[in-house]
């Protein structure tokens, strides 16, 4: 059975392979292909699942290694499968959510032309991914970690047409590899702390090493984490991600690939809790990022920008709560799982909106869609309450979770962390509230395009619907499942350790208080988008919101100081090239020449002169001679 | 007389010899100048001889003698040829060639 | 071992090929004239199957040397015609070999006579000559990555500057006004600047055999330049350069390798002459003919001088790093693809030579492998870069955008080979890039460190380049653009195939490398630094029988 | 110096001696047969330009001259397989003339080159026919008219020829193998002058510009007088120094081997009068090799000179002359070697360095190829001051290897013509790839042998020279040497630059077509720059073989 982990990966990739080289006449059925790739490579995720739960716990774990990939001396860096608990819960909700996406796919990408080339990347990106989650060492996962990064750049630029999306694709690429300096510097420390960067090795030595080592270690994952998983200060690219087709948003950019943070922090939680600067570290920027991302959001008026600062937000929780140590990861991933569903539900309800209106993102000319737009509305309504932690819905498991190990975490900062974690969801509920009046309530503030056209808003094709009926539903229930009877603690114990630890409040003290700040929010959000109608063209704001919209000028910040910064030292470095360094050599050149052009005023063609400098010559040569005797 | 009194007026030949073709410019005085190195060389080479009391710097002068002959011959050929092309018989003339 | 000299014939086969192909007949007509291209074709792609019977007979943990031959040569200076090859000269050799046929394919029609004066008979003469000179290149380079005589190797070293030369400053775009001027420029600066470096190397080539001439290695009291007498005599104590000997020996051929491969400051003429060449040529240059200087630095830098080249080590080392930066750098500022790609060439040399110095198994086995998938990632993005500035006649950047969309398979190789340089994972650049950077973190953690940031400059200047040229608006120039056809797919294919195959499986090639890096390893005296906390097979067991997870 | 009266006492003792005989001088024939056959058939040119009308002359010269040349080398050739080279080397001619491997080797050098260029003297298709239809060469139809005149005229219209440059290039062969043989400083003298004269003389004979071509001989006569005034009084010196002339004798008085006599003992207690004497010889040899600052008559006569006339004095005079400053050097003057070494280190360096720098804005590719001889008689120096056997065969190896590069270059500047003659100018030379690509080719490959590039003779030569200096500790030296080699790699890739990526002018030259005469002169120049540089083994063994001086 085991033997079946390649497959997993091998599926998408054959039909990332077939469609991307496949040329125009697969342009007919390519993408049912793609589809069936993801769905196929699900069904293999599912039989891989259940064999895994008919195993005991201890036998659960399963490795597969393929080959021997760069041997040199120490240096073994092998291709091998490791598909254990935790890889489990990605494999499924990648290739489910992945394959639900594609199947949604099929209906908002049927009037492009180059469909067949969406669902190679597609795939591609599924590939990636599941390698990425697969890998039993971390070499291996810089592949799909990479990979996934690279299907990301295609995907957010898959509009090559529109210098933004190009734009938004490099940036993305760059902010990652920025990232990734940190996890080839963890690999290097590992290797040339233990001589290996396999799982297992690494995390059993991972005691014998120092303090310094590890923290050093840590905090290098936590670079790359922050990277992939958009977190503060790595966290610019993600708005701009938006660029990309709708279904990747919901994919990779809220779903699964941004999440990759999340889960190679609580796969490395061996080093991890070895290391509490670096844990201390992490807490710090998920919850620095988690309101970020969360104020970010209150003053988006593109709808998925604003989703994109939630998801920022929501990761910011799930880093928080991973970098809570043995009390968190567990949840992390749990919220990890329930946010898949939740926003990826929200992003195709963002995109069936967008579907429907014509490709305006902005929600201040939506209005009132909840008439011409049911389906949609009710399981983006599903998805909202799930997010802002309704009881009883997907988000609020997960979410209340965090909030009370935040609390859990002890002291201080477990104040501070539990206080940020309910501002977040405050804020949360604030600004989710807001997209939902101002997309669904209110009247219609949709206005005739330049070329007169009017939208139309329609109901999205069932190839649309299906997919967010099962998001809303697992938005739904998914919490219930995993909270019942604490299934899904239980699930990843063995892997990522769990700790109840004390918090100060109570279980339902915290949940208590939680409610109160979420209806405070929904409730500042009624008063100001509900009761009120929401202008067509946004109010100058506040400063707050004003840098809110700028992303709280951080791109400002990186324009001013690393591309204006850049561009100068690249300039001076190109001038000091021409005239520096090639000045040198064509200045010696020069140099020559001069002195040659000099020189050969002494032929001046007279045979005195000739005569003299022979005489002259004669007279060194005897005075030369006589003196070296002397001396 | 101390011979080496004629070894002192040979260098001294010598050196008048060469100052001569640095500062002469006529083509034929500036030859003369050559001759005359030639000739110190001789008396050099003929008070050698009578220093070491061996007869082969005498042999060797008349050697000189004959070779200054051979050179006279060459020289003065193309000294002439040159005169009759440039009506000039200086040797600045013949800077056609430089640099 | 056969008496077949295979590596003669291997070598001898291209430069036979260059005599034919300059003595074969002008072509009259166009016709003619692409039946004469096929004989060098054909050519080099018997030399490919030659240079792959040597690395199929080649025995990996056999002798250091294989299929080696020895002849007196110029006995009086103790030279001889030694040949031989390692694992690394195996994989240059094979590496050479696939190159030299894909770029007479992509530079089929580079050469040709223009429109004016076409079919006349002197302008085909030097068509041939083209590629008689492609092939008199190749012959070089494989008898210099054979060479096992310090002075046979020299020669060549030397000799190829000759025909690449030629190919710099004869063959280009157009043959008069400001360009050629340009372009000959170019051709003289790389001439003239790898000349000095090459005389500067003669003058250590002597220093060498003065002191085995002195110190009584070779027979007859002449010295040798055989480099296993020398690395042999080096070993047991019979030979001992003095300190400062070593030093300025050792100076002395990093040079003219430096300059060769090129290491910053020295970089100076590779901008130019890639610039101005031909992309095939560029090609050429960067791709194969640099090779020699960095294959050089790792065959006699490190054996014949160990000591200084531990001392000189670390200095080279930050050259090599800040080559690496200063060339990232560099390459983000051109407006000129084929600039780019030259200054992206400098920052991989950088990778490469870090490698080699870094004295671990891993930094140098990495950088024979970054030699190798250096050339086919860089030959990949120039020629598909070359095939892209033949449909506009431009190298400007600015003047393309869109591309993607009208030709989308000329993109998207572009896009791979952009990918494959700056690494990505899954290509076969990135084993060779994480092998050096491991490698030298293992000895100078800082120094790796600091490395990374070309990892990320170099996602910048490929990925400014593709979208600068290749998305956005269709530009109305651009919008005719005819996508890759059967021969530019030809030459692009094979290109590919090797940097995925290399990427997933590089085993093959760096199982023919490790025995020859490990010989090289301790001819410098040096072991790779060991784990501060090795892995004891107690906790191997451990951590399995938990199930790997923790 | 006290007059000493072991003077009077000489005088008795010479008085006593009348009655001795003087012993007849034993000639060995044999052993000076090169010179001999080379000097007869110089005689017998003379006679046949005395006697023979003057239609047949041509031929007749060039019979004459061949014979002599290929009877010479053949003797050489027995000589050296008699072991006259080696073990059986000697002294002949009452000790004026070594028979050793030097000489050997140097002479086979020179009647090599003497036949080449004869080959080019004896060229008669590149010069348009006269009027009368007959084939003229590069030489003035008769060098007694003034230039322009109406006699010059009529003897171009008739045809005429100077014939007469073959029996003066046969005295000048002669005279420089003597030279590198000389044992004795006088015959070393003798010889000096007799190729020297014979030199000026076919300076003054070109065709075309013959105001250049006599300036040249002017110039080249006058300091050539000069500098043998300057080597004649060194000689003196010397020989008021050893009370000899005779290598053999100098050195032993310079070891202090020699006998002590009263007057030895008087002059040799001042070594001022050696070590004038032998930078006074030095000026003398310097010269005739145009190092620096002794230079300066190279480039305006190798400019000026017929372009044959300057290929064989560019190769054979160098040849010669630095034979002779080896025997000097390597045979007579050891003992002093640390003396006049660091004189000669100075020299060395200035003539790379000076002889690479101007040649860079030279624009007269004659005048090019000057200073580029320039450049390399400071490499070859390096050679000549290692002072080991090494430096000897190296030295040797470089000559022979360094005058077929310039013969060959130098022949080719004949083809490159327009209708003032040879087209000199370097920008004439624009394009010429394009125009003639064989013939560019050609000198392209003349110029990378100049280079030092390998697989050329140039580089083969240079790295001889070059590890004979390094081994004698002169690493400096090899370190200029290669750093002007570098400069002067410049100019020499600049022709080639010139000739093959600039621009063919529309006026621009024709590359004539010679006749088989200098068509054999150009392949053996090809021939020879790539065998001794792709096999070089056999020369070198050659030339270390015959590396030892006997005195």
């Amino acid at each position: 059975m085991d033997n079946l982990i390649p497959v997993l990966v091998g599926l998408p990739l054959a039909g990332a392979a077939v469609l991307l080289l496949g040329g125009r006449r697969l342009d007919r059925f390519g993408h049912w292909l793609g589809v069936l790739a993801s769905t196929a490579s699900f069904g293999v995720g599912l039989v891989l699942f259940f064999d895994m739960l008919s195993r005991s716990t201890a036998q659960r774990p399963a490795f597969e290694h393929l080959f021997t990939w760069v041997p040199v001396a120490g240096f073994q860096a092998q291709v091998g499968f490791q598909l254990d608990q935790l890889s489990v819960v990605f494999v499924l909700l990648i290739t489910g959510v992945g394959s639900l996406i594609h199947l949604y796919s099929v209906g908002y990408m049927a009037h492009d032309e180059r469909r067949r080339r969406f669902f190679g990347y597609l795939n591609l990106f599924l590939a990636a991914m599941l390698l990425l989650v697969l890998a039993d060492n971390y070499l291996l996962l810089y592949v799909g970690w990479e990979g996934v990064g690279l299907a990301s750049y295609l995907l957010i630029g898959f509009w090559q047409h529109k210098p933004s999306a190009a734009t938004a694709a490099k940036k993305a690429f760059l902010v990652n590899r920025v990232g990734d300096i940190g996890l080839s510097v963890a690999i290097m420390l590992m290797f040339s702390t233990f001589g290996t960067f396999a799982f297992g090795p690494v995390f059993g030595a991972a005691h014998t090493a120092s303090q310094g080592t590890l923290t050093g270690i840590g905090l290098m994952l936590l670079l790359a984490a922050c990277g992939k998983s958009a977190q503060v200060p790595l966290q610019s690219w993600l708005g701009d991600a938006m660029e990309g087709p709708t279904p990747v948003s919901a994919l990779i950019h809220a779903a699964t690939m941004v999440t990759a943070g999340v889960y190679l922090i609580t796969r490395s939680s061996a080093v991890f809790n070895l290391a509490p600067t670096a844990q201390l570290a992490t807490v710090c920027v998920g919850a620095v990022t988690l309101l970020f991302g969360a104020i970010v959001g209150c003053a988006k008026d593109d709808i998925k920008k604003a989703l994109a600062g939630s998801t920022m937000s929501q990761i910011g929780y799930m880093v928080m709560a991973a970098g809570l140590g043995p009390i968190g990861y567990v949840f992390a991933i749990m919220h990890l799982v329930t946010h898949g569903f939740f926003k990826a539900g929200l992003f195709l309800g963002a995109g069936s909106v967008m579907h429907g209106m014509n490709d305006e993102v902005d929600m201040r000319r939506y209005g009132g869609l909840r008439k011409h737009m049911p389906l949609t509305f009710v399981t983006f309504g599903l998805g909202y309450l799930a997010i802002i932690g309704f009881p009883g819905l997907s988000g609020y498991f997960s979410k209340d979770k965090i909030i009370e190990a935040a609390f859990a975490h002890g002291g201080t900062e477990g104040w501070i962390l539990g206080t940020a974690a309910l501002v977040g969801a405050a804020v949360t509920a604030f600004y989710m509230t807001r997209v939902m009046l101002m997309t669904f309530f209110g009247e219609k503030r949709w206005q005739p395009d330049a070329e007169g056209h009017e939208p139309h808003p329609h109901e999205s094709p069932s190839t649309m619907g299906i997919p967010m009926v099962v998001l809303a539903v697992g938005s739904v229930g998914a919490g219930a499942l995993f909270a019942w009877n604490s299934s899904f603690v239980k699930w990843l114990t063995p892997v990522t350790g769990h700790d109840e630890g004390h918090s100060p409040l109570s279980s339902w003290t915290v949940s208590g208080i939680t409610f109160a700040v979420i209806a405070l929010g929904v409730l500042v959000a009624w008063t100001m988008y509900g009761r009120q109608p929401v202008q067509a063209t946004p109010p100058v704001g506040s400063l707050l919101t004003r840098a809110a919209r700028r992303d709280l000028l951080q791109d400002d910040f990186n324009h001013v100081v690393l591309v204006g910064g850049g561009q100068h030292l690249t300039r001076f470095l190109v001038y000091l090239d021409a005239k520096g360094f090639d000045g040198v050599v064509n200045g010696i050149a020069a140099a020559v020449g001069g002195t040659s052009g000099r020189m050969r005023k002494l032929q001046n063609g007279y045979v005195r002169s000739y005569a003299l400098s022979m005489f002259g010559g004669a007279l060194v040569l005897v005075a030369t001679t006589l003196l070296m005797r002397a001396v | 007389m101390n011979p080496v009194n004629y070894l002192y007026l040979a260098a001294l030949l010598f050196t008048i010899g060469a100052t001569g073709v640095l500062v002469r410019r006529n083509a034929i005085v500036l030859f003369m100048c050559v001759e005359l190195m030639l000739n110190a060389s001789n008396l050099a080479l003929v008070t050698f001889s009578r220093l070491h009391g061996n007869l082969d710097g005498q042999i060797i002068a008349f050697f000189t003698m004959v070779v200054a002959a051979a050179e006279v011959v060459v020289g003065l050929a193309i000294i002439v040829s040159v005169f009759r092309t440039r009506h000039s018989a200086s040797v600045d003339d013949t800077n056609l060639m430089k640099l | 071992m056969s008496s077949f000299p295979l590596l003669t014939v291997a070598a001898a086969l291209p430069a036979v090929g260059a005599v034919l192909t300059a003595a074969l007949p002008a072509a009259t007509s166009a016709k003619r004239r692409d039946i004469n291209k096929t004989l060098p074709l054909g050519i080099s792609v018997l030399t490919l199957v030659l240079a792959a019977v040597v690395a199929i007979r080649f025995k990996p943990g056999g002798a250091r040397y294989q299929m080696t031959e020895h002849h007196s040569w110029i006995s009086d200076f103790g030279i001889g015609y030694s040949l031989g090859v390692d694992g690394i000269a195996v994989v240059l050799i094979l590496l050479t070999a696939v190159l030299v046929p894909v770029v007479m394919l992509a530079s089929w029609h580079d050469a040709d006579p223009v429109a004016n004066d076409a079919g006349t008979f002197e302008r085909n003469r030097r068509t041939q000559g083209f590629f008689a000179l492609i092939l008199a290149v190749e012959a070089m380079v494989v008898l210099s990555f054979e060479a096992t005589d310090v002075f046979l190797f020299y020669v060549f070293f030397e000799a190829m500057l000759i025909p690449m030369y030629f190919l710099i400053g004869g063959f280009g775009d157009r043959t008069v006004g400001e360009d050629a001027r340009q372009r000959s420029y170019a051709a003289v600066k790389f001439l003239l600047y790898n000349l000095l470096g090459g005389l500067i190397m003669l003058a250590a080539v002597i220093g060498l055999y003065v002191i085995t001439a002195k110190q009584g290695i070779g027979t007859d009291g002449h010295g040798t330049f055989d480099l296993s007498t020398i690395t042999q005599a080096l070993a047991s104590g019979k030979l001992h350069f003095s300190p400062v000997a070593e030093k300025a020996l050792f100076l002395g051929f990093m040079f003219a390798f430096a300059v060769k491969a090129p290491l910053w400051p020295l970089h100076t003429w590779l901008p130019n002459a890639m610039g101005e060449a031909t992309p095939g040529v560029a090609v050429l240059i960067t791709a194969v003919v640099d090779k020699v200087g960095t294959y050089a630095m790792l065959r006699f830098c490190l054996q014949l001088f160990p000591d200084a080249s531990k001392t000189f080590g670390p200095a080279i080392l930050v050259l090599s790093l800040i080559g690496i930066i200063y060339g990232a750098l560099l390459a983000v500022g051109q407006k000129d693809i084929k600039r780019l790609i030259a200054y992206a060439s400098i920052s991989h040399f950088g990778f490469i030579i870090m490698g080699i110095f870094a004295m671990t198994s891993q930094g140098q086995a990495g950088a024979t492998l970054y030699m190798v998938n250096h050339g086919i990632s860089t030959a990949a993005l120039l020629l598909v870069a070359g095939f892209l500035m033949s449909r506009r006649g431009s190298r400007l950047i600015a003047d393309y955008g869109g591309v993607q969309k009208v030709a989308p398979v000329l993109a998207g190789t572009f896009m791979i080979g952009g990918l494959a340089t700056l690494s990505l994972p899954g290509l076969a650049p990135f084993v060779s890039e994480f092998l050096v950077l491991v490698g030298t973190f293992t000895r100078y953690p800082a120094i790796g460190i600091v490395a990374t940031i070309g990892i990320v400059l170099a996602a910048l200047y490929v990925l400014v380049l593709y979208q600068r040229t290749m998305t956005g608006p269709v530009k109305p120039e651009v919008s005719g653009f005819r996508d890759l056809h059967a021969r530019e797919l030809v030459v692009v294919t094979p290109l590919i195939a090797l940097l995925l195959f290399l990427g997933v499986y590089p085993k093959p090639v760096s199982d023919i490398v490790n025995p020859a890096v490990r010989d090289t390893m301790s001819d410098v005296h040096r072991t790779d630094p060991a784990p501060a906390h090795p892995i004891t097979a107690a906790q191997v067991a451990a951590t399995n029988s938990q199930g790997g997870g923790q | 110096m006290s007059v000493p009266d072991t003077v009077h006492s000489l005088w008795t003792v010479a008085a006593s001696s009348t009655t001795q005989t003087i012993p007849t001088p034993h000639i060995e024939y044999g052993q000076l047969s090169p010179m001999l056959a080379v000097f007869g058939a110089a005689a017998l040119g003379i006679l046949a330009e005395a006697f023979l009308p003057r239609r047949n002359r041509y031929w007749a010269q060039i019979g004459i001259a061949m014979a002599g040349l290929v009877g010479a080398f053949v003797a050489v050739v027995v000589l050296a397989a008699q072991g006259y080279a080696g073990t059986k080397a000697h002294l002949a001619a009452m000790g004026a003339v070594a028979v050793d491997g030097p000489s050997l080797f140097l002479q086979g050098t020179i009647v090599l080159i003497a036949v080449v260029s004869v080959l080019g003297f004896a060229e008669r298709h590149l010069e348009p026919r006269s009027s009368t239809g007959a084939p003229v060469d590069a030489f003035a139809p008769q060098a007694a008219t003034v230039p322009g005149s109406d006699a010059e005229k009529s003897a171009a219209r008739s045809g005429f020829a100077t014939t007469e440059v073959f029996p003066l290039t046969m005295f000048a062969v002669g005279g420089m193998l003597l030279f590198p043989a000389a044992s004795d400083l006088l015959t070393m003298f003798v010889a000096l002058e007799v190729f020297s004269l014979p030199l000026y003389l076919l300076c003054a004979l070109a065709r075309r510009r013959r105001l250049l071509s006599q300036e040249a001989a002017v110039k080249y006569f006058l300091l050539g007088a000069f500098s043998s005034a300057f080597f004649l009084f060194g000689l003196a010196l010397i020989y008021g120094y050893a009370g000899t002339v005779s290598i053999g004798g100098i050195a032993d008085v310079v070891s202090g081997t020699a006998t002590p006599t009263p007057a030895l003992a008087n002059t040799t207690a001042n070594d001022a009068l050696l070590l004038i004497g032998l930078a006074m010889l030095g000026v003398g040899l310097l010269f005739k090799v145009g190092a620096v600052p002794f230079h300066a008559w190279t480039p305006d006569v190798y400019q000026g000179a017929p372009t044959p006339v300057t290929g064989f004095m560019a190769s054979a005079t160098k040849v010669a002359a630095f034979g002779a400053t080896l025997r000097l050097l390597y045979a007579a003057f050891p003992g002093v070697t640390w003396d006049w070494r660091p004189v000669l280190w100075g020299v060395a360096i200035l003539t790379m360095v000076v002889g690479a720098i101007i040649a860079v804005t030279q624009t007269d590719v004659k005048r090019l190829l000057a200073y580029s001889s320039i450049a390399h008689a400071g490499f070859i120096l390096t050679g000549v001051i290692a002072m080991n056997k090494a430096g000897v065969s190296a030295v040797l190896f470089y000559l022979g290897a360094y005058s077929f590069v310039t013969l060959g270059a130098f022949a080719v500047v004949t083809l490159v013509r327009d209708a003032g003659g040879e087209a000199t100018h370097l920008s004439r030379w624009a394009g010429l790839g394009r125009r003639s690509p064989l013939v560019a080719a050609t000198f392209a490959l003349f110029l990378l042998a100049f280079a030092g590039i390998p697989l050329t003779s140039g580089f083969a030569g240079k790295f001889a020279v070059f590890q004979a200096a390094a081994s004698s500790g002169a690493t400096p030296l090899v370190i200029v040497g290669v750093l002007s080699s570098a400069v002067a790699a410049f100019f020499y890739i600049r022709v080639i630059v010139l000739m093959f990526f600039s621009d063919p002018r529309p006026d621009g030259p024709t590359v004539a077509v010679p006749s088989a005469f200098t068509a054999t002169a150009i392949a053996l120049g090809v021939l020879v720059t790539l065998g001794l540089g792709i096999l070089p083994q056999y020369f070198l063994h050659l030339a270390d073989q015959a590396s030892v001086f006997v005195r």
